[in-house]
């Protein structure tokens, strides 16, 4: 018995639709332990008073948005290589849920901003590049949309995802030395000193990343659940004519 | 040289439209397809010119022998018609001569700027191409469409004399007659059933 | 090969003048900024080499889509695929063929821009070295997204949506040379970059789009 | 002629998510002008309401040549011409659902993009006013254009050509008028003069583009 | 009503192609075109149907009467069979209703994205339209290309039962034979003499 009889999708769905109500269920729970305990007990940050608090949406998302196109690129690969349907439907499923993490970072990253540096937007490195990571998604999720037969859609949107992980790479590179270069007044987002900080802040912090990685990967679940789903319908609709 | 075809399936936006497809053609040959619209002679020609993979069974035909020619043509409409061969002469590492404008009789045409052609003078550059570019197999998907019956015949003159007359082997799809020999494969019994295996069938 | 680079030169000038118009776009884009932006010469010297640098990039954006899309409408892209030649090396070709038509005239005609824009003129040579080692790999990027969407109708936006990410790092080095060339930093730095982005580019991206093209074919 | 919008906005939908891309192009763009012109924010505060209005242009003009070319290819073009539609009501049609389907959703995310680029808060009504009554004149001049290169291979640069200079006043005094919005001077002015010119383009242009139709399919 | 053409010269590309054509067709009347690739048929067809100007001589038909079918179809890709028939039905200020996709044997297709038809299928689409436009004069520009003898026949049932036999009037030109009962004009004779006059005849 290999670990490929679960790309099987009948086998897929069958394994996998009992778990996502675990995952969900710990997910959530870890979330709502940790936003609680991060948000109503722990003590106000004394140079950033209680804005620190954003750290616990903040940086899971930050976190997830990252790992959602490492796991789209890692799936990409497995259908190039061995063709099983459901990672390239996995990998479409993850985009959309990538993308929102993404926008959940820029957007409490911008609510953080406001307070923190003065301003909603910077053009700091980091922010950029979560920026052009939004980029990647969108035209990820586009090209998917934008053909019409599936398996073409998932060569074409896999070979995508290579390219483009090479360049994001080079885009984080290249963005950190414009900004670098052209000294930039804002503080860099506190991506030193914050962890240092007590455990105070860090161990309810652990607990939000652990829910927001459940909560991704029951989110992938059902989502390629739902596009096995809708694969088998356009199959069967396909078998009618 | 014979082109082999073994059980063929194959497959048009994930259905199956030919199933158990079985034929041999041998060196000097032609073979007609014939069926009505949307039988899958268009896809059975790509799939055989190795545009798209096979989704069952085998094609055999030595590599680099073949060539296919469309319902499009490929002609460049701002290019002159002796360039258009020239180019396609180029491609294949051959050269245009005399003798392909005169069995398609282009020879008055040869300067014109093919966009200013009619629909049966730019049939007859796309067909020409055919004879510059000196494949041995040939995958013709009707070729003789928008051409009057004089130059129905020079295509099946220039097919029996310089292309079969001389070794090739040729795969036609047609809905008119073009009186050339050749035994005629109907395609209709190898319709596939609706719940032939298709690619999506591990969703079934 | 070179039949092919032939043919789509020539179908470039004959086509209503190819190089001119790659070059009038850029040349437009460029006398824009300033009624946009207004004349004062102080910002403009601050912006012009990100503006030259953005403005080439649209120009080559611009003429993208037509890289495939002609020969693909006409037929003549499954013929080339059942040709003899590699599709790797009509991949190759097409880049460079649309860089001799769109990147080598704007490199040229750089310089006169930027004189338009008040850049500094320390910067006029890193201006023209950036762009002469940046523009192929804009050429080569675009190629493959262009492989990308050939199939696909309307695939121009969809084109642009997905190359301009790509076209970033080129974008910030190249730009990034010429403004430090401007304050007499040395650019070199980012100069050597975009070079190692274009070589990068055409060593690797002809078989990602030969790739995207077959499948497209399909 | 209803028919003719809704089957237009249906193919713009259909095709890959029409808005959604028209859209994208303009966001990138403006993403991509920090990365040529360097990330501080009084730069851009001061370029803001230029860039954006270029940016808006750019966008309008790279699916120009959509708009009358498909229908070209296919034969539609001579079927309608053919039809008891009037020209002049095609061309019109066309430039409404080039405007709907670009000038609308780019209009409504402006102020997001705005804020990008550091622009000033009082400049954002402007912003939002320029572009609601400017960007139906892009589109319906970009229709003219459109249909005057409608029969040309690789028509796209040279309608960009054509277009362009016919865009300018209208770039001009939108970009005005947030400029002057945001030095809290009153942009009025330049946005009358911007309704004026999307008025006239509308009540002369769609002749001028039937008339180039017309000429063109013969 | 009728359609009168007399002493029409047709030019394309600035060079007269066909000169001194005279003719009338009669209601219920079908007049087949017939000539060798580059006659000029298709410039012939275009300037009846008032898409380019008559270089001399006239065309006269009641106004808002006539249809034409080109080459190209004119059919959209990305939107199924039904809704490009309802497009052209309403463009023209009609509906499409079922007995259409009958006599075009379209039932089937209806739902279908007409850019996966066959070259076959979407030919018989382009030829519903004329089912829905309610014209009484149509210009047909090789209406059965791509058609096997099925669709061929199915096209000229529709042509004589529910065109003609009300009323209607065709102009087609084509290489085959449709199977319908109508004088044909061959067009060879009336081929413009190298010398005719053109519209640089200012410059002669
Ligand atoms: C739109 C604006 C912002 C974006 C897109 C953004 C993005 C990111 C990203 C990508 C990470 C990296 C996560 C990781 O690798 O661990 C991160 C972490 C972080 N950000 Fe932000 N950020 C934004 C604004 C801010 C602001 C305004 C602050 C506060 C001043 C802030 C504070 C932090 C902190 C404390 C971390 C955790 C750093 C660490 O422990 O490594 N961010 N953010
Ligand atoms: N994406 C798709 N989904 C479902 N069916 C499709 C798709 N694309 C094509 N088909 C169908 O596949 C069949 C085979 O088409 P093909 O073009 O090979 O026919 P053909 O024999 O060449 O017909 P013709 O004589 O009209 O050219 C047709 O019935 C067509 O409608
Ligand atoms: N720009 C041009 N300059 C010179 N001759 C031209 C030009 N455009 C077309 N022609 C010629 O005009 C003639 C008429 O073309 P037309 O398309 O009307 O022919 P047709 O009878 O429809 O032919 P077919 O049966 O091949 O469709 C052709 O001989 C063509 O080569
Ligand atoms: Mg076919
Ligand atoms: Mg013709």
């Amino acid at each position: 018995m290999s670990i490929w009889e679960y790309a099987n999708p009948k086998k897929f769905i069958a394994t996998t639709t009992p778990l996502v109500p675990w995952v969900m269920g710990i997910s959530i729970s870890c979330l709502v332990v940790g936003l609680v305990w991060g948000f109503f007990f722990t003590p106000d940050d004394f140079r950033q008073g209680s804005t620190v608090k954003i750290i616990y949406l903040h940086v899971p998302a930050a976190l997830m948005a990252i790992n959602a196109w490492f796991m789209m690129l890692i799936a990409s690969l497995i259908w190039l290589v061995r063709r099983h349907h459901v990672s390239a439907l996995a990998a479409r499923a993850a985009a959309p849920i990538g993308m929102v993490m993404t926008v959940i970072a820029l957007i409490t990253g911008a609510i953080w901003g406001q307070p923190m540096w003065g301003t909603w937007w910077a053009w700091d490195p980091r922010l950029t590049s979560f920026l052009i990571l939004f980029l990647f998604y969108l035209g990820y999720m586009a090209l998917w949309e934008a053909i019409e037969d599936s398996d073409t859609a998932a060569d074409l949107t896999s070979v995508l995802c290579l390219v483009g992980s090479v360049f994001a790479v080079l885009s984080r590179y290249a963005v950190q030395f414009w900004n670098q270069g052209l000294h930039q007044g804002t503080s860099v987002p506190v991506a030193t000193g914050e962890r240092s900080v007590s455990d105070v802040f860090f161990v309810p912090l652990l607990v939000c990343m652990i829910g927001f990685g459940l909560l991704f990967l029951a989110l992938v679940l059902m989502r390629t659940a739902t596009e096995v789903r809708a694969r088998r319908i356009k199959a069967l609709e396909a078998r009618m004519r | 040289m014979t082109l082999n075809v073994s059980d063929l399936t194959v497959v048009r936006g994930g259905v199956p439209v030919l199933a158990g497809l079985s034929f041999s053609v041998a060196e000097g040959q032609a073979l007609v397809l014939r069926g009505p619209n949307g039988i899958g002679k268009t896809t059975l020609l790509r799939t055989l010119a190795g545009l798209q993979p096979a989704h069952e069974g085998s094609v055999d035909y030595p590599e680099d022998t073949g060539a296919y020619a469309s319902h499009a043509d490929g002609i460049k409409g701002q290019l002159s018609v002796k360039e258009n061969l020239a180019f396609w002469a180029e491609i294949y590492g051959n050269s245009a001569d005399e003798s392909v404008y005169e069995a398609f009789d282009l020879v008055d045409l040869k300067d014109r700027i093919a966009g200013t052609l009619s629909s049966g003078q730019k049939r007859r550059l796309g067909l020409a191409r055919l004879g510059v570019v000196g494949r041995k197999v040939l995958f013709l998907d009707e070729p003789t469409v928008s051409l009057d019956g004089f130059s129905v015949k020079l295509f099946a003159r220039w097919l029996s004399e310089d292309h079969l007359a001389k070794g090739g082997i040729a795969v036609i799809a047609t809905h008119i007659d073009l009186g050339i020999e050749a035994p005629e494969l109907e395609l209709a019994p190898f319709k596939a059933a609706p719940d032939a295996a298709s690619s999506d069938e591990a969703f079934l | 090969m070179i039949a092919l680079l032939k043919r789509d030169l020539v179908l470039a000038v004959r086509a209503g003048g190819g190089f001119g118009l790659g070059l009038s776009f850029f040349l437009i884009v460029i006398v824009l900024v300033p009624f946009g932006v207004g004349p004062e010469a102080e910002i403009l010297t601050r912006i012009a080499p990100g503006i030259v640098w953005v403005a080439a990039l649209l120009a080559a954006l611009l003429s993208l889509d037509r890289i495939f899309a002609l020969d693909f409408e006409d037929g003549s892209l499954p013929l080339l695929a059942t040709s003899p030649l590699p599709m790797e090396g009509v991949a190759l070709i097409k880049g460079i063929a649309h860089w001799i038509t769109t990147g080598l005239p704007l490199t040229l005609v750089a310089p006169v821009l930027g004189f338009l824009l008040h850049l500094e003129p320390s910067a006029f040579g890193w201006l023209l070295a950036s762009l002469a080692l940046g523009t192929p790999a804009l050429s080569m990027i675009g190629t493959f997204g262009a492989a990308l969407t050939v199939g696909v109708r309307r695939g121009g936006l969809l084109m642009s949506l997905l190359v301009l990410p790509l076209y970033v790092p080129t974008l910030i080095f190249g730009a990034e040379a010429v403004a430090r060339g401007a304050a007499g930093l040395g650019g070199l730095t980012p100069l050597l970059m975009v070079a190692v982005i274009t070589l990068a580019s055409f060593a690797l991206l002809p078989f990602a789009a030969s790739a995207a093209l077959k499948i497209n074919l399909r």
